[in-house]
């Protein structure tokens, strides 16, 4: 490894991880929160390239590979449903989308 | 090299029943623009063509066991049972859809195409035998499943079901990746077979990461089967959706995140075990007792029913905590049970629930008994096994649950999901109540007749439903066995 | 083979029939259905029981295999041995005579096909309860007779009471059967499989032990929940409600006697734990007192009859408690005479006066009624343990066990004798004596209602002397002790004088009661109000299952840690003005931060199960 | 030692964007700094050698799906939805979850580092071909079958999407 260890990168995408749960806890536009599960993928992509880069294998990176493929198509089809929801009720507060509950 | 790009004739077969859905779905695709309006039907008919030919192809399948595609896929008799699962689920979806769609004006051939689909990534879930697979899998069901959620995007309590869904979807998606990235970086491998095996053959293996793998594994796999204290989603999210979908979501993705679960835990995570016994145990006490106390407060009968769901997906994981060949047995058994049994119920809401899903109160069933009495009886058989009054297939399943809880020394355990049954059975009674000594509702008493499609989709799983009832032993025998081959 | 399977099939195909074209058929096709299965059965059951004769052995009939999971292998297996012979003839032979009571009874009811099917399909359980050979079987049966009990008690559900009445059965049931299942699942793990045949041979190896203990108090719950026993009981006198029929046919006859049944089946595990059969007996006697005190001070003449029922069914335990199982069974089929007889001629009362059921607006109807008078008078007689009535028979049989075991409950057994005939003619001479008290104009019941009456009277006189002990004797030694005759005339004696203070009471000096009743006070208030028990329990166990749930899952979870930390009692306080703001609020974030604290939980368990390594 | 450095600027890159992604109040600005971030994390990749992810992360990740984000962005009228508050009352709570949530995956981290393998790997010969040919060669053998699965995600994304976003249907 070259001079940086691999638990460096390991703390890196910890804390990303948790950016990305703290701005879906903390953010109350649904496109902001939509945002902040890709900063999770995105960590989770990375803890796959540093295993992988430690091993020396590929096999991470293929699994990289998908989660961006299903990133993508999260991506389409969330900001369709996002869309749907802001032409019903011209709002896109996550807050204000709760009229379902109890 | 050129070898490995071209699958054997046996490997094709194996993954048959998924290719023949994916070209049956493309197919609906394509009919969509050339069918006029009025017979939009004729996809659905389609579809449920191409479900029955998957299920003869799963037959098919089953009778060439092994490996597929450098062991991505497994056909053993685990992934039948759950393929036949969700391909039944599929076929009651789409014959309970018929009407519903017709009402709300929104027969469409996107509609089944996106079931066949969302079957199709089930299926892919319950026969993958790699981590890449499950996840891929998972994902074309999730996704299929968050559209069909908001299927009528006008809406809103459709937006409301599809934008809860997928948020909180993809949140638990995150967890469930990291989980598996973990696994990756402790074993090298995303293979379960290797995985396992890189986790036996160790002398000193990494106890403290897989554990928290497991934990990571268990918040996203938890939350797609509704498992306190993952399961805030369940009651807004059945309700918001049509109903014909909400009964889908109950029954289809739900048996093939538990199939996932239990290919998971009981084979890969099995050595570490000890540790996440006492997390199932927790969580599946938490599952029973929250979804029974607040189903006892619920007026709109899907909310009820969601709720009732997030119970018996305790019950389930009461099965996985026994750890044993008899309880991985007993869970499959209840998760056909209880798709049966949901699916029926559903049905029946869906056509008492009348344009707009405005009569979906426990009250509106008011007189059933009197006005549609078959229909009622059906619903009566329903909700007896959601009970769990014998002859039916819900006493069974929860007969053979508790009795691998008891096995596994689980005695508590035991007890306590015996007293929550009991709790339960108190507001399935009330629909029976309401249905059967209310003067009629004014939706029951203007209810129009049932189409032969709803028929079918309420006599199938009662069928259903009786036979696990009185004759449970081939399909536990069938369990047992393929419990047994999982477990080696 | 003798064909067993055919005894329960009968009533299947009736409700089979009845339940899917009953609408259409006429009343006499149901009522042909209906009777002529429940006939066919009966006649079945003698054919199985003469063909069997004299069935020293048990009888078993195998078939098939209903399911197999490890080593328990269930078969769908029936059998018969001299003690289901007992509860055959019983249940098939009052089964009969009470449905062809019913035609008459319920000719003006609607829903009268429903009746019928409910019935049959009743009739259906309870002999897969009587003939199941193994406890699965049992289960099955015990579980359906309790729906049937539920639909029929809840058949009038115009009335609300009815339906509630209905539904606190089918709960409390619940109870029950809950302790049923879980003496079911430990008595697979103890002894490896459900069979009786193969589980009760075994027990002798365990005697004595904690798991057997456990076992038979289960049991006992599950039976006081079926049998309306002290603390369950609370279900039987509510479950009046339901047409007469079906209090003469579920509530007093067959039904409630399956707990008794089935802790004479199970007697060899009763008998290797001392300390249970203790409980059951002490359960028993508890029950008897209780329910006869309230028995003297109802008004209502099917409510008297109920509490005579629990009354008599801890008599019953009694006996199976302190080991005379034949007697128990004695008095099972005894009482199951006499206690039709008095339900079925309550119904022709009641009937008679086009549905009054209050004593105090009866009266006289002795010449107006006659054959409803007498066949009350015979099983009056009998349950008072007159000389040489079935009751008398049956009853001396368990006080005489009584006192062989322990004195002191012969003497409260015996008093409680006294009591009993005391409130049963207490309303006999209520309503047939003195002056008549209503305005309807009473009518004799038609012969199709009388008939059934009449034959079961007879049986009630004279029923005592099928020696049931005696026949049950290979599966029940008899003790052998000499019948003790100082003790038969005392609690002849006490059953006497309690007719004779009725008599004194009701038709000497009717203005008496009254000023007694007056005099007690809040002790009479207390036993009229049947001891507040239906109170007590909805303050201690109803009020706060529903509002706990509400209270601490949803008030307090959600609101009070989430929003409630930030925003204080503001929010909790509006919360509590929205009534339900549960733990579901809604909101996208409230959920995800319960994912993200789950996820905590999770992982730090998970993280503390890894330990350092 | 140069790689430490871009070490710490990747990082930088991608954390700073991550904070200021979870902190503007402007979506348009947090899409931008989610792509700084994503950027960021494209340059970890370089240093990992993962030469064609790289790309792809680049290519797919910020050339197609951000740009997506911010078509939506700028469809959906966020005048409005600025002004309101961006954060949610309960942030406090939240915050606490979150850093438990972090602080416990740094502490596992941390401490099973030792344990992270299971056998030390394999003695792999070090690559003759190039990061992209041999995920070629691996995904289109070994993988062959979720690469054409992926195809079918990527219909049902479009089916969906169309169902979802198509003004008359």
């Amino acid at each position: 490894m070259n001079g940086v260890p691999l638990s460096w990168y390991l703390v890196l995408s910890a804390i990303l991880f948790s950016l990305g749960v703290a701005g879906f806890l903390f953010r109350r536009n649904i496109i902001t929160i939509f945002m902040s599960i890709e900063l999770m993928l995105n960590a989770v992509n990375l803890t796959f390239i540093a295993f992988s880069y430690d091993l020396r294998q590929v096999n991470g990176h293929i699994f990289t590979f998908f989660v961006m493929v299903v990133a993508a198509a999260e991506a389409a089809v969330g900001l369709a449903i996002i869309l749907t929801v802001y032409k019903n009720r011209g709002t896109l507060n996550a807050d204000d989308v709760n009229s379902l509950r109890f | 090299m050129l070898d490995s790009f071209i699958p054997s004739w046996a490997e094709l077969l194996r993954f048959m029943p998924e290719i023949i859905l994916s070209l049956v779905g493309s197919l609906l695709v394509m009919l969509e623009p050339v069918t006029g309006p009025k017979s939009k039907s004729m996809l659905g008919h389609v579809a449920i063509a191409g479900l029955i030919v998957a299920l003869g192809a799963t037959f098919v399948a089953h009778a060439n066991p092994g490996a597929a595609f450098s062991s991505m896929i497994v056909v053993d008799g685990f992934a039948t049972f759950f393929r036949v699962i969700v391909f039944t689920v599929g076929i009651l979806t789409i014959f309970s859809s018929y009407q519903y769609l017709d009402r709300e004006g929104s027969n469409r051939g996107e509609y089944y195409a996106l079931i066949l689909f969302s079957v199709v990534g089930q299926s892919v879930m319950v026969v993958a035998n790699e981590l890449i697979m499950i996840f891929i899998g998972l994902e074309i069901s999730s996704i299929a499943t968050y559209v069909l959620a908001g299927f009528l995007r006008d809406d809103k309590r459709n937006n409301e079901s599809a934008i809860k869904y997928f948020l909180l979807g993809s949140f638990a998606t995150g967890f469930l990746l990291y989980g598996i990235a973990l696994i990756y970086g402790a074993t090298g491998t995303t293979d379960l077979g290797e995985v396992r095996q890189a986790v036996l053959q160790s002398a000193e293996p990494p106890v403290l990461l897989l554990s928290v793998a497991a934990g990571l594994m268990f918040i996203g796999l938890g939350f797609k089967v509704s498992g306190a204290p993952f399961q805030m989603w369940t009651p807004d999210v059945y309700q918001g959706a049509p109903t014909p979908v909400t009964a889908f979501m109950s029954a289809g993705p739900k048996a093939a995140a538990f199939a996932i679960f239990l290919r998971i835990f009981v084979t890969v995570f099995e050595s570490v075990g000890d540790r996440w016994e006492p997390l199932i145990w927790a969580s599946a006490l938490a599952s029973m007792t929250i979804g029974n106390f607040a189903a006892l407060q619920q007026k709109n009968f899907k909310r009820l029913l969601a709720y009732s769901s997030i119970a018996h997906a305790g019950y389930v994981l009461v099965a996985l905590t026994a750890r044993s060949e008899i309880g991985t047995a007993s869970a499959m058994f209840y998760l056909a049970a209880y798709a049966l049994m949901n699916m029926g119920a559903f049905a029946v809401i869906a056509h008492v629930a009348g344009k707009g899903e405005t009569t979906v109160d426990v009250s509106d069933f008011a007189g059933l008994g009197a006005k549609q009495p078959v229909t009622a009886a059906l619903l009566t058989i329903f909700m007896l096994s959601l009970i769990g009054v014998p002859l039916t297939g819900g006493f069974f399943g929860k007969f053979y649950i508790f009795k691998a809880a008891l096995e596994s020394k689980l005695l508590w355990l035991a007890i306590l999901g015996l007293l929550n049954s009991a709790v339960a059975a108190y507001y399935y009674l009330r629909v029976l109540v309401v249905m059967y000594m209310e003067e009629p509702s004014a939706r029951t008493e203007n209810l129009e007749p049932m189409p032969m499609s709803l028929q079918a989709a309420l006599w199938l799983p009662a069928a259903g439903v009786l036979f696990l009832g009185i004759f449970p032993s081939a399909v536990l025998e069938f369990a047992s066995a393929s419990a047994r081959l999982l477990g080696q | 083979m003798q064909q067993l399977w055919l005894i329960p099939t009968f009533p299947l195909l009736g409700f089979l029939i009845n339940g899917i074209f009953g609408r259409r058929l006429p009343k006499q096709a149901v009522n042909a259905v209906a009777i002529g299965s429940v006939l066919l059965s009966f006649v079945w059951v003698l054919k199985t029981l003469s063909g069997l004769w004299p069935i020293d052995q048990p009888h078993i009939e195998r078939y098939f295999t209903w399911f197999e999971s490890g080593e328990l292998s269930i078969g769908f297996d029936l059998a018969v041995d001299r003690l289901t012979a007992v509860m055959l003839m019983v249940v098939t032979g009052v089964g009969s005579l009470i449905h062809v009571y019913s035609i008459g009874y319920m000719s003006h009811e609607g829903g009268y096909y429903r009746f019928f099917a409910y019935l049959n399909l009743f009739m259906f359980f309870m002999l897969i309860l009587v003939l199941g050979a193994n406890f699965l079987l049992l289960f099955v049966g015990w579980e359906g007779v309790g729906l049937c009990s539920f639909l029929l008690i809840g058949f009038y559900f115009v009335k609300k009471s009815a339906t509630d009445a209905g539904n606190k059965a089918f709960i409390v049931n619940r109870i029950g059967d809950f302790g049923f299942s879980l003496a079911m699942f430990l008595v697979f793990v103890t002894f490896g499989s459900l069979d009786f045949d193969k589980v009760l041979p075994q027990v002798a190896g365990y005697a004595d032990t904690g798991t057997i203990t456990l076992i038979c108090l289960l049991l006992m719950v599950g039976a006081a929940g079926k049998s309306a026993q002290i603390p369950l009981y609370v279900w039987l006198p509510d479950a009046m409600e339901g047409p007469t029929p079906v209090s003469a046919l579920i509530h007093a006859a067959t039904m409630v006697t399956a707990g008794v049944y089935m802790v004479a089946r199970a007697a060899p595990l009763y008998q290797a734990s001392p300390a249970a059969m203790e409980v059951v007996a002490v359960v028993g006697l508890l029950t008897a007192v209780m329910a006869a005190t309230i028995g003297i001070t109802q008004y209502d003449i099917k409510k008297v009859f109920a509490y005579s029922t629990v009354s008599q069914l801890g008599y019953m335990f009694v006996a199976v408690g302190v080991g005379a199982y034949s007697a128990g069974i004695w008095h099972l089929m005894t009482h199951a005479f006499f206690k039709a007889v008095l339900f079925l001629g309550a119904g022709s009362v009641i009937h008679a006066l086009s549905g009054e059921q209050d004593m105090r607006q009866m009266g006289g109807l002795r010449k107006k009624i006659p054959i409803t008078f007498y066949s009350i008078l015979f099983a009056s007689l009998a349950i008072a343990g007159f000389p040489f009535t079935a009751g008398y028979f049956s009853k001396d049989e368990i006080l005489l066990a009584a006192h062989h075991h322990a004195p002191w409950m012969y003497w409260v057994a015996t008093i409680t004798a006294g009591m009993t005939a005391f409130y049963v003619f207490r309303a006999l001479f209520m309503t047939f004596f003195g002056k008549y008290r209503g305005k309807e104009h009473p009518h004799e019941s038609p012969l199709v209602m009388t008939a059934p009456v009449g034959i079961l009277a007879l049986l009630s006189l004279f029923g005592g002397f099928l020696n049931v002990p005696q026949w049950l004797s290979p599966m029940f030694p008899l003790d052998g002790g000499a019948h003790d005759l100082t003790l038969v005339a005392i609690s002849v004696a006490f059953g006497l004088a309690g007719i004779g203070l009725a008599y004194y009471m009701y038709v000497l000096r009717p203005e008496l009661p009254g000023q007694i009743a007056t005099s007690l006070g809040g002790l009479y208030t207390l036993v009229y109000n049947k001891y507040f028990v239906d109170e007590m329990y909805d303050a201690a166990v109803v009020k706060p299952l529903i509002s706990g749930s509400r209270q601490v899952l949803w008030k307090g979870a959600d609101v009070g840690l989430i929003d409630g930390i930030v925003n204080g009692v503001g929010t909790v306080a509006r919360s509590v003005g929205g009534v339900l703001k549960l733990l579901q609020s809604g909101n996208i974030r409230s959920y995800a931060t319960w994912v993200v604290m789950g996820s905590i939980i999770v992982l730090v368990a998970m993280g503390v199960a890894g330990g350092g390594k | 030692m140069l790689d430490t450095v871009f070490f710490y600027l990747f990082t930088l890159l991608t954390l700073g964007g991550a904070i200021l992604t979870v902190a503007t109040r402007n979506a348009v600005h947090s899409a931008l700094f989610l792509i700084t971030s994503l950027l960021g994390v494209a340059g970890l990749y370089l240093l990992l050698h993962a030469e064609f992810l790289f790309a792809v992360q680049i290519i797919v990740y910020v050339g197609g799906i951000m740009v997506l984000f911010l078509f939506v962005i700028m469809l959906v009228n966020l005048d409005a939805a600025a002004a309101q508050r961006q954060f949610s009352r309960m942030w406090p709570v939240a915050l606490g979850c979150v850093a438990l949530v972090g602080l416990e995956l740094f502490y596992f981290l941390g401490k099973g580092e030792p344990a992270f393998r299971i056998a030390a790997p394999p003695p792999v010969p070090e690559p003759t071909a190039g990061n992209t040919e041999r995920i070629a060669d691996v995904l289109f053998s070994q993988y062959l079958l979720p690469f054409e699965i992926a195809s079918l995600l990527l219909l049902v994304a479009v089916i969906g999407s169309v169902v979802m976003a198509k003004k008359r249907i």
